[in-house]
């Protein structure tokens, strides 16, 4: 990528910046989510745990997660995507290796969430 | 909490007016002396200052080294009591893991990092002055329960529950845990300025690919420290919780698992060995090219390799456990992936003997200990990958085979690449050559006395001798192989000091002999930071060099004739800059580094003590941080000073 | 049933593995060395290890040759060096490192062809199940319970006196299964027969190892690992806990004692017996049973209805168990002072061949010149065998002031303390003893 | 790896013309205070995994012993998590991360006013967050969990109360934000110390999203 493009993604920042309306429908979208996880952590269809508790916890976990690092800490939305891949290659990292030793980790132990 | 480095610059853009806020510890202006090195935030300086403490550190755990010898000289000796001796091999582990190969690979890491890229310093000065006292302090902090509490004696893996007040009830594990703790402050900081530092910093032109090898290596060091070390910061929090609020985290009555401890450890731990050797093999893969006046072999394989070793250093870490009971499966498991770390090692090793295949070698005392660390660093390889095979480690692990195991990749590896860094940029950082009569000495005392010492562990360990043992009697059989591994630790001992001798002498005739220039590149190098005077100026480059090819200084000095024939097209002296740095705008020192370092210390011994202490402590803390945040951002500091530009002066 | 032709059927096997471990202990000085194995799992091991041995004898071999003959090709004066003439500039060549690089890769996946299968077959447990032997270690010592009845159980956990399901998962420092044999220091095995071990801990994590039978397992406090153990000829077979276990590690050894199958049977059904009661006659003795009632049996149990043990339940710090309502919890569980929670079961201590941590041998041959035997009068207790007398010596000074004798820490109720014994008290002792065979 | 991060040598002497705006011209074109604070987070990442599972292995063990029925293991266990509670509180700190975003928008399109007022929103929710999780440690410390009643209350009282520290440090951070936005130091060319705040705020979000997922809805 040439200096000009660097220079041209500098500029560009303020016009591709989500918009205020937008931040609000990833919060609705935060607290639909939790409200959704509650209501099936409650339910007893899920008493027992288990799968049937723990895999759609699971998901709307990471939903919420992907939402506030995606659009909060701008790794979504945000134009520099030189920056953004950037971000994404050490938080990414971290995270990768956090998730995967961890998980070893449980192995070994013989541990399950389920 | 991150610490506001960037000033805070007024919405005019005009500098802020220089106040004193706290009147003597303001931001002091052209040091000299104690108080410079005291304030300083000069990486160069700073670099000096983890080499020179770091080797203080390995006087004190070469110490206990020779004492530990000394105790297995013979059977049933009664030097050092059960209770000393375990003190002593645990203090000598940690010291010599966390406060000598580290800060040597910190002090490398600092001195050259901005030197091979071209910047002016690190990203955040006065945080990387912070990272040094911090460790400084950690240190200090550790050694004194030598004097009091009496020193650590949980092992440096310390492994719960034996580290546990019920097991361990003098405060020497918490020294150790509050050391380290504290100690690892710095390395995080470290790791967070010198990754910006490589990431952000380089300068024009230096592509990932042209970055040296040795910058490449701290890279990947510094990475795996920011993710390694608040692993054992967990482990250490736990212990700390355990140990002085009485938490349940390894108090197997309420359920606990100790192997908690051990995962948590390791984790840290198996890249904290990758994290020791990888400074030392970048080092050695600047100094065998110039040595053997070819480039590097196969320049993306080391990288490649590197980065390699640095990832895969993540998932072996459960080797250092397979006796520990994990279960057939997570044995086979991690016994696989351990042995095809061997790989990636292997490369290198093959690398740098392709490097030397028809090349010119000069065998001066540089060359020697990076061959040493080629070959040496071999047999430890080959012994790790013994390990490796789990069912066979099974009767290795815990004997004195993995003590040669370890010492040959450390101490023939990692501390042979330091030294050879030592002889070959220490004419950049003090501006003489080391005697090469002295240095070849220092080099062979310390090869036989190395192999003397730990070779016959080898035999000792294959014979069953467990480690951590503080006597063994008659009947077992080790006297033979105990007796010359003690002998040899003595001329090993001889030898490592040779490298002060060697610098106090040299230092000497070069006084005498009026200080004569060593010239900026007396070794014909390679590298960028041979391009600026020797010692290096305060300034580094007097304009940012611009990079068009790896190893970009040797391509300025030599081309191609049109037979494809080398020639010299310019001379280093023509080219150098001229270490004019009049106007170039530099970080001003500062107090708050040193002062919050030892405010952090305090809380240290407050949470041994008494957390009343920890009141003085965390007062110190807060001022010094409210100081650092409110000092006179001195407008360029960690701003702009990178960028080069020629500044008037100001007052 | 006559209990003394018992006890000579177990003492003549004991003594000739004895004699068996001091004729290899001649041979042989290195008794701790990984090359002789004389187990199949030792065996199996050995194979591996030798294996890559040789795998990595050749690579050094050849790395060092080539380093060494490029060097030397290649070493250049410090004038040759600085003469202006270049060698070929190579920056590499990929299908060069690309065959280095997978060319260990496949001799290392040869390796781990050969390691996976053995990793697996070292956790096969026997299948005949004839006896499994929980090995607990704490500071600075190896207790073994065999599981005599079969009954998979070797703790009565809830010390309600009934071994069932209920005492499953409970800490060990409850009481023993009243049907299964508590011993201490050294294990006896039958030879030819794999053991399976349940190896545990009491404290600390130690490791259990016998070189010459298998690798090493940990003892994890908390966790059980299974283990196996197989001798292929009767003797003795020594060890070393290998994982740091606080102040006296390097004093904590263990052996293991292959018995034939004949032997082995005499010697477990006597050690099913309870405690042998002192001669009538014998007034030293029974002042030292006394004397051991008072000062010893608050650590050590001896089954003997004369002997009653504390009934307190202690954390890890030593600190009685408290109800919620600060009372002390009434159970009827032996649970001794220390951290260690217990000391060594003595109800068969003179049928062991050490004590200690397994560090002193308990007999010492007659002509050994030991000026301190000599004088202690061991003439006593030379009953045994016309080679060996009791080590009475060490055991008198052991019993005085153990601490002196190997590192302990018995302020931090972390092994045994020093008692102020008069000569007298300590002979009454070593008598009593001598009758717990 | 291609050459993507290298600037060029214009890209250089740009430098010396807008050295006081944000992005100072750096290899990877964002400034070295961005690129640490993403670094520190992704050290922060390990430093949570850790605990998280330290927390999750810890209470397992808790409730086997118990289950088996060890004697020495007493006091109360997950049995005492308020769902509503802590759902409700979760929800605070969520809501906190968006006036975050937006304190940062406001100051990022120069409106000063509001940006002090987005902050000064933030820092309440975080403080009322902080109180809501006093308030729980009290309820269960006088339900009879103590810190060092069993390995649920060393656990659950270590996690929380690190992420509980996690979240004053940020509320320290936005106080002393408030205090420099009053000194008419913070303005739309500072946007970025907002932004590193927001970025460590949003993680400390994400973090009580993992916590509350796991450790009170589904273990």
């Amino acid at each position: 990528m040439s200096a000009e493009t660097i220079a041209a993604d500098h500029h560009d920042v303020e016009d591709h910046h989500p918009t205020e309306r937008q931040y609000w429908v990833v919060f609705v979208a935060l607290a639909i989510i939790t409200a959704a996880e509650v209501a099936w952590a409650e339910i007893p269809l899920t008493d027992d745990g288990g799968p049937l508790l723990v895999l759609p916890m699971m998901v709307m976990m990471i939903a919420k997660f992907i939402l506030v690092a995606g659009a909060f800490m701008h790794l979504y939305f945000d134009t520099k995507i030189l920056n953004g891949k950037f971000f994404w290659w050490i938080f990414g990292s971290a995270l990768l290796l956090a998730v995967i030793v961890y998980f070893i980790v449980f192995a070994t132990f013989e541990f399950s969430i389920f | 909490m991150a610490i506001i480095e960037e000033p805070l610059a007024l919405p005019s853009g005009d500098r802020p007016t220089v106040s004193n806020p706290l009147g003597g510890l303001s931001r002091p202006r052209g040091a000299t002396g104690l108080k410079d090195w005291l304030t300083t935030v000069d990486h160069k300086k700073i670099g000096i200052m983890y080499g020179a403490a770091a080797l203080f550190f390995f006087v004190i755990g070469g110490i206990a080294a020779l004492g530990i010898r000394t105790q297995l000289a013979a059977p049933d000796q009664t030097l050092l009591s059960g209770d000393a001796y375990n003190r002593v091999f645990t203090m000598h582990g940690t010291v010599m893991v966390f406060l000598a190969v580290m800060p040597l690979g910190a002090a490398f890491a600092n001195y050259l990092l901005p030197l091979q890229i071209g910047a002016r310093d690190v990203a955040f000065p006065r945080i990387n002055a912070f990272s040094f006292w911090v460790f400084l302090a950690g240190g200090i902090l550790l050694n004194t329960s030598w004097f009091i509490g009496g020193g650590a004696n949980g092992g440096w893996f310390n492994y719960a529950p034996n580290n546990g007040v019920a097991y361990s009830p003098s405060t020497g594990i918490d020294f150790w845990n509050i050391g380290l703790l504290i100690a690892g402050i710095g390395s995080m900081t470290g790791a967070v300025n010198l990754i910006t530092t490589v990431l952000n910093m380089r300068a024009p032109g230096m592509s990932w690919m042209k970055m040296p090898v040795f910058t490449w290596m701290t890279l990947v060091t510094q990475f795996l420290l920011l993710f390694a070390i608040p692993v054992l910061t967990v482990a250490q929090v736990l212990l700390l919780l355990d140990r002085g609020f009485d938490a349940n985290f390894f108090n197997v009555e309420q359920g606990a698992d100790p192997l908690l401890w051990q995962h948590l450890f390791w984790i840290f731990g198996h890249p904290e060995v990758y994290l020791m050797i990888l400074p030392a093999f970048g080092i050695v893969s600047e100094t065998i090219p110039v040595f053997s006046r070819k480039p590097i072999f196969g320049y993306p394989f080391m990288v490649a390799s590197g980065v390699g070793i640095g990832f895969m250093g993540w998932g072996v870490w459960a080797h250092h456990m397979f006796v520990s009971g994990l279960g057939p499966l997570s044995v086979a498991a991690f016994s696989a992936v351990t042995m095809f770390i061997a790989v990636p090692t292997g490369v290198k090793i093959l690398n740098w003997l392709a490097t030397m295949w028809g090349g010119k070698l000069l065998l001066n005392t540089a060359m020697l200990f990076s061959i040493g660390l080629v070959t040496q660093f071999t047999v430890g390889g080959l012994s790790g990958v013994m390990h490796s095979v789990a069912a066979s480690d099974t009767q290795q692990t815990d004997t004195y085979f993995i003590v040669a195991h370890f010492h040959y990749v450390l101490f023939g590896g990692a501390l042979f690449g330091f030294m050879a860094g030592f002889y070959f940029w220490w004419p950049k950082a003090f501006g003489y050559k080391l005697s090469e009569k002295w240095g070849k000495a220092h080099f062979w005392t310390m090869v036989a006395g190395f192999n003397l010492t730990f070779g016959p562990m080898h035999i000792l360990g294959l014979q069953g001798m467990p480690r951590r043992m503080q006597t063994y009697s008659e009947v077992q059989g080790f006297g033979l192989w105990n007796m010359v591994a003690t002998i040899g630790s003595f001329i090993l001992g001889v030898g490592s000091l040779l490298i002060l001798v060697n610098a106090f002498v040299s230092y000497r005739a070069w006084k005498r002999a009026g200080r004569p220039d060593v010239g900026p590149d007396p070794w014909d190098a390679r590298g960028i930071e041979w391009m600026i005077q020797s010692p290096a100026p305060e300034h580094n480059f007097d304009v940012d060099p611009v990079i068009t090819e790896l190893d970009d200084f040797w391509h300025k000095k030599y081309a191609e004739d049109e037979n494809g024939k080398l020639v010299r097209v310019a001379t280093a002296e023509e080219l150098a800059h001229p270490g004019n740095g009049e106007g170039v705008h530099l970080p001003a020192p500062s107090y708050w580094p040193l002062v919050l370092s030892i405010g952090i210390m305090i809380i240290g011994y407050g949470l041994i003590f008494s957390l009343y202490l920890c009141i003085p402590g965390a007062f110190i803390m807060m001022t010094a941080l409210y100081g650092w945040s409110l000092e006179p951002a001195d407008d360029l500091d960690a701003d702009d000073h990178h960028h080069g530009e020629v500044e008037v002066a100001h007052g | 049933m006559n209990t003394s032709n018992r006890r000579n059927r177990w003492r003549s096997g004991l003594l000739l593995a004895l004699v068996a471990v001091t004729a290899a202990a001649c041979a042989e000085d290195k008794p701790l060395n990984i090359f002789e194995p004389q187990g199949p799992q030792a065996d199996r091991i050995h194979g591996n290890t030798l294996f890559i041995l040789w795998m990595a004898t050749a690579v050094f071999v050849a790395t060092f040759a080539g380093a060494g003959y490029i060097i030397w090709k290649n070493r250049v004066s410090e004038e040759e060096f600085n003469d202006g003439e270049f060698p070929e500039q190579v920056h590499g060549n990929p299908t060069l490192e690309w065959g280095w690089t997978a060319l260990p890769g496949l001799i290392l996946a040869v390796v781990a062809v050969v390691t996976v299968p053995t990793i697996f077959a070292l956790e096969e447990k026997n299948d005949a199940d004839e006896l499994d032997v929980m090995v607990i270690g704490q500071q600075w010592w190896w207790e073994y319970r065999y599981d005599v009845d079969g009954d998979g159980f070797f703790i009565d956990g809830n010390g309600d006196g009934v071994v069932d399901e209920l005492d499953e998962g409970l800490p060990l420092e409850f009481s023993l299964d009243p049907d299964d044999v508590s011993t201490a220091q050294e294990m006896v095995i039958p030879v030819g027969q794999q053991v399976d071990l349940l190896i545990t801990s009491r404290d600390v994590i130690h490791s259990y190892w016998i070189p010459r039978l298998n690798g090493k397992r940990d003892a994890v406090p908390g966790r059980i690992h299974t283990w196996s153990l197989e001798a292929d000829e009767a003797g003795e077979y020594t060890g070393w806990c290998t994982e740091y276990c606080g102040l006296s590690h390097a004093r904590m050894r263990m052996s293991v004692i292959a018995l034939p199958q004949n032997d082995f049977d005499a010697w477990l059904a006597n050690q099913m017996l309870p405690a042998a009661q002192p001669d009538p006659s014998d007034e030293l003795a029974i002042a030292g049973k006394e004397l051991f009632g008072q000062q010893c049996a608050s650590c050590h149990v001896v089954d003997d209805p004369d002997f009653s043990y504390p009934t307190i339940l202690r954390d890890s710090l030593g600190d009685p168990v408290l109800d919620d309502t600060d009372h002390e919890i009434p159970t009827s569980i032996f649970v001794s002072p220390q951290v260690a929670k217990a000391a060594p079961n003595l109800t068969h201590f003179a049928s062991r061949s050490a004590f200690g941590g397994a560090i002193y041998s308990q007999y010492a041959e007659l002509d050994a010149n030991d000026d301190d035997l000599n004088e202690l009068g061991i003439e006593t207790y030379t009953d045994l065998d016309a080679n060996y007398r009791w080590n009475t010596a060490q055991l008198r000074r052991w019993i005085a002031n153990a601490p002196s004798q190997k590192d302990m820490a018995p302020d931090d109720r972390r092994g045994m303390p020093s008692f102020a014994l008069s000569d007298e008290q300590l002979d009454q002792l070593v008598a009593y003893l001598a009758t717990l065979d | 790896m291609a050459d993507v991060a290298t600037p060029a040598v214009d890209g250089h002497v740009d430098a010396h013309h807008d050295e006081h705006h944000e992005g100072h011209h750096t290899s990877l074109g964002i400034s070295n205070m961005k690129l640490a604070m993403w670094l520190f987070l992704g050290s922060e990442v390990l430093l949570f995994g850790a605990l998280i599972s330290s927390y999750l292995l810890s209470v397992a063990r808790f409730n086997q012993e118990r289950a088996e029925g060890n004697p020495l293991v007493t006091g109360p266990g997950t049995e005492l998590f308020d769902i509503p509670f802590t759902s409700a509180s979760s929800f605070i700190l969520l809501m906190s991360s968006l006036t975050m975003v937006l304190a940062h928008q406001a100051i990022h399109h120069g409106d000063v006013k509001n940006s002090r007022i987005w902050i000064g929103a933030t820092a309440a929710l975080g403080s009322l967050f902080l109180a809501g999780q006093v308030y729980e440690f009290t309820v269960f410390y006088r339900e009879g969990l103590g810190f060092t009643t069993n390995l649920f209350g060393s656990a659950f009282f270590t996690l929380t109360g690190f992420h509980g520290v996690h979240v004053t440090g940020g509320i320290l951070m936005l106080t002393s934000l408030l205090v420099l936005s009053f000194q008419g130091k913070l303005n739309k060319d500072r946007h970025e110390t907002v932004e590193l705040v927001g970025l460590y705020w949003h993680f400390v979000d994400i973090v009580w999203v993992l916590i509350f997922t796991i450790v009170y809805l589904v273990v």
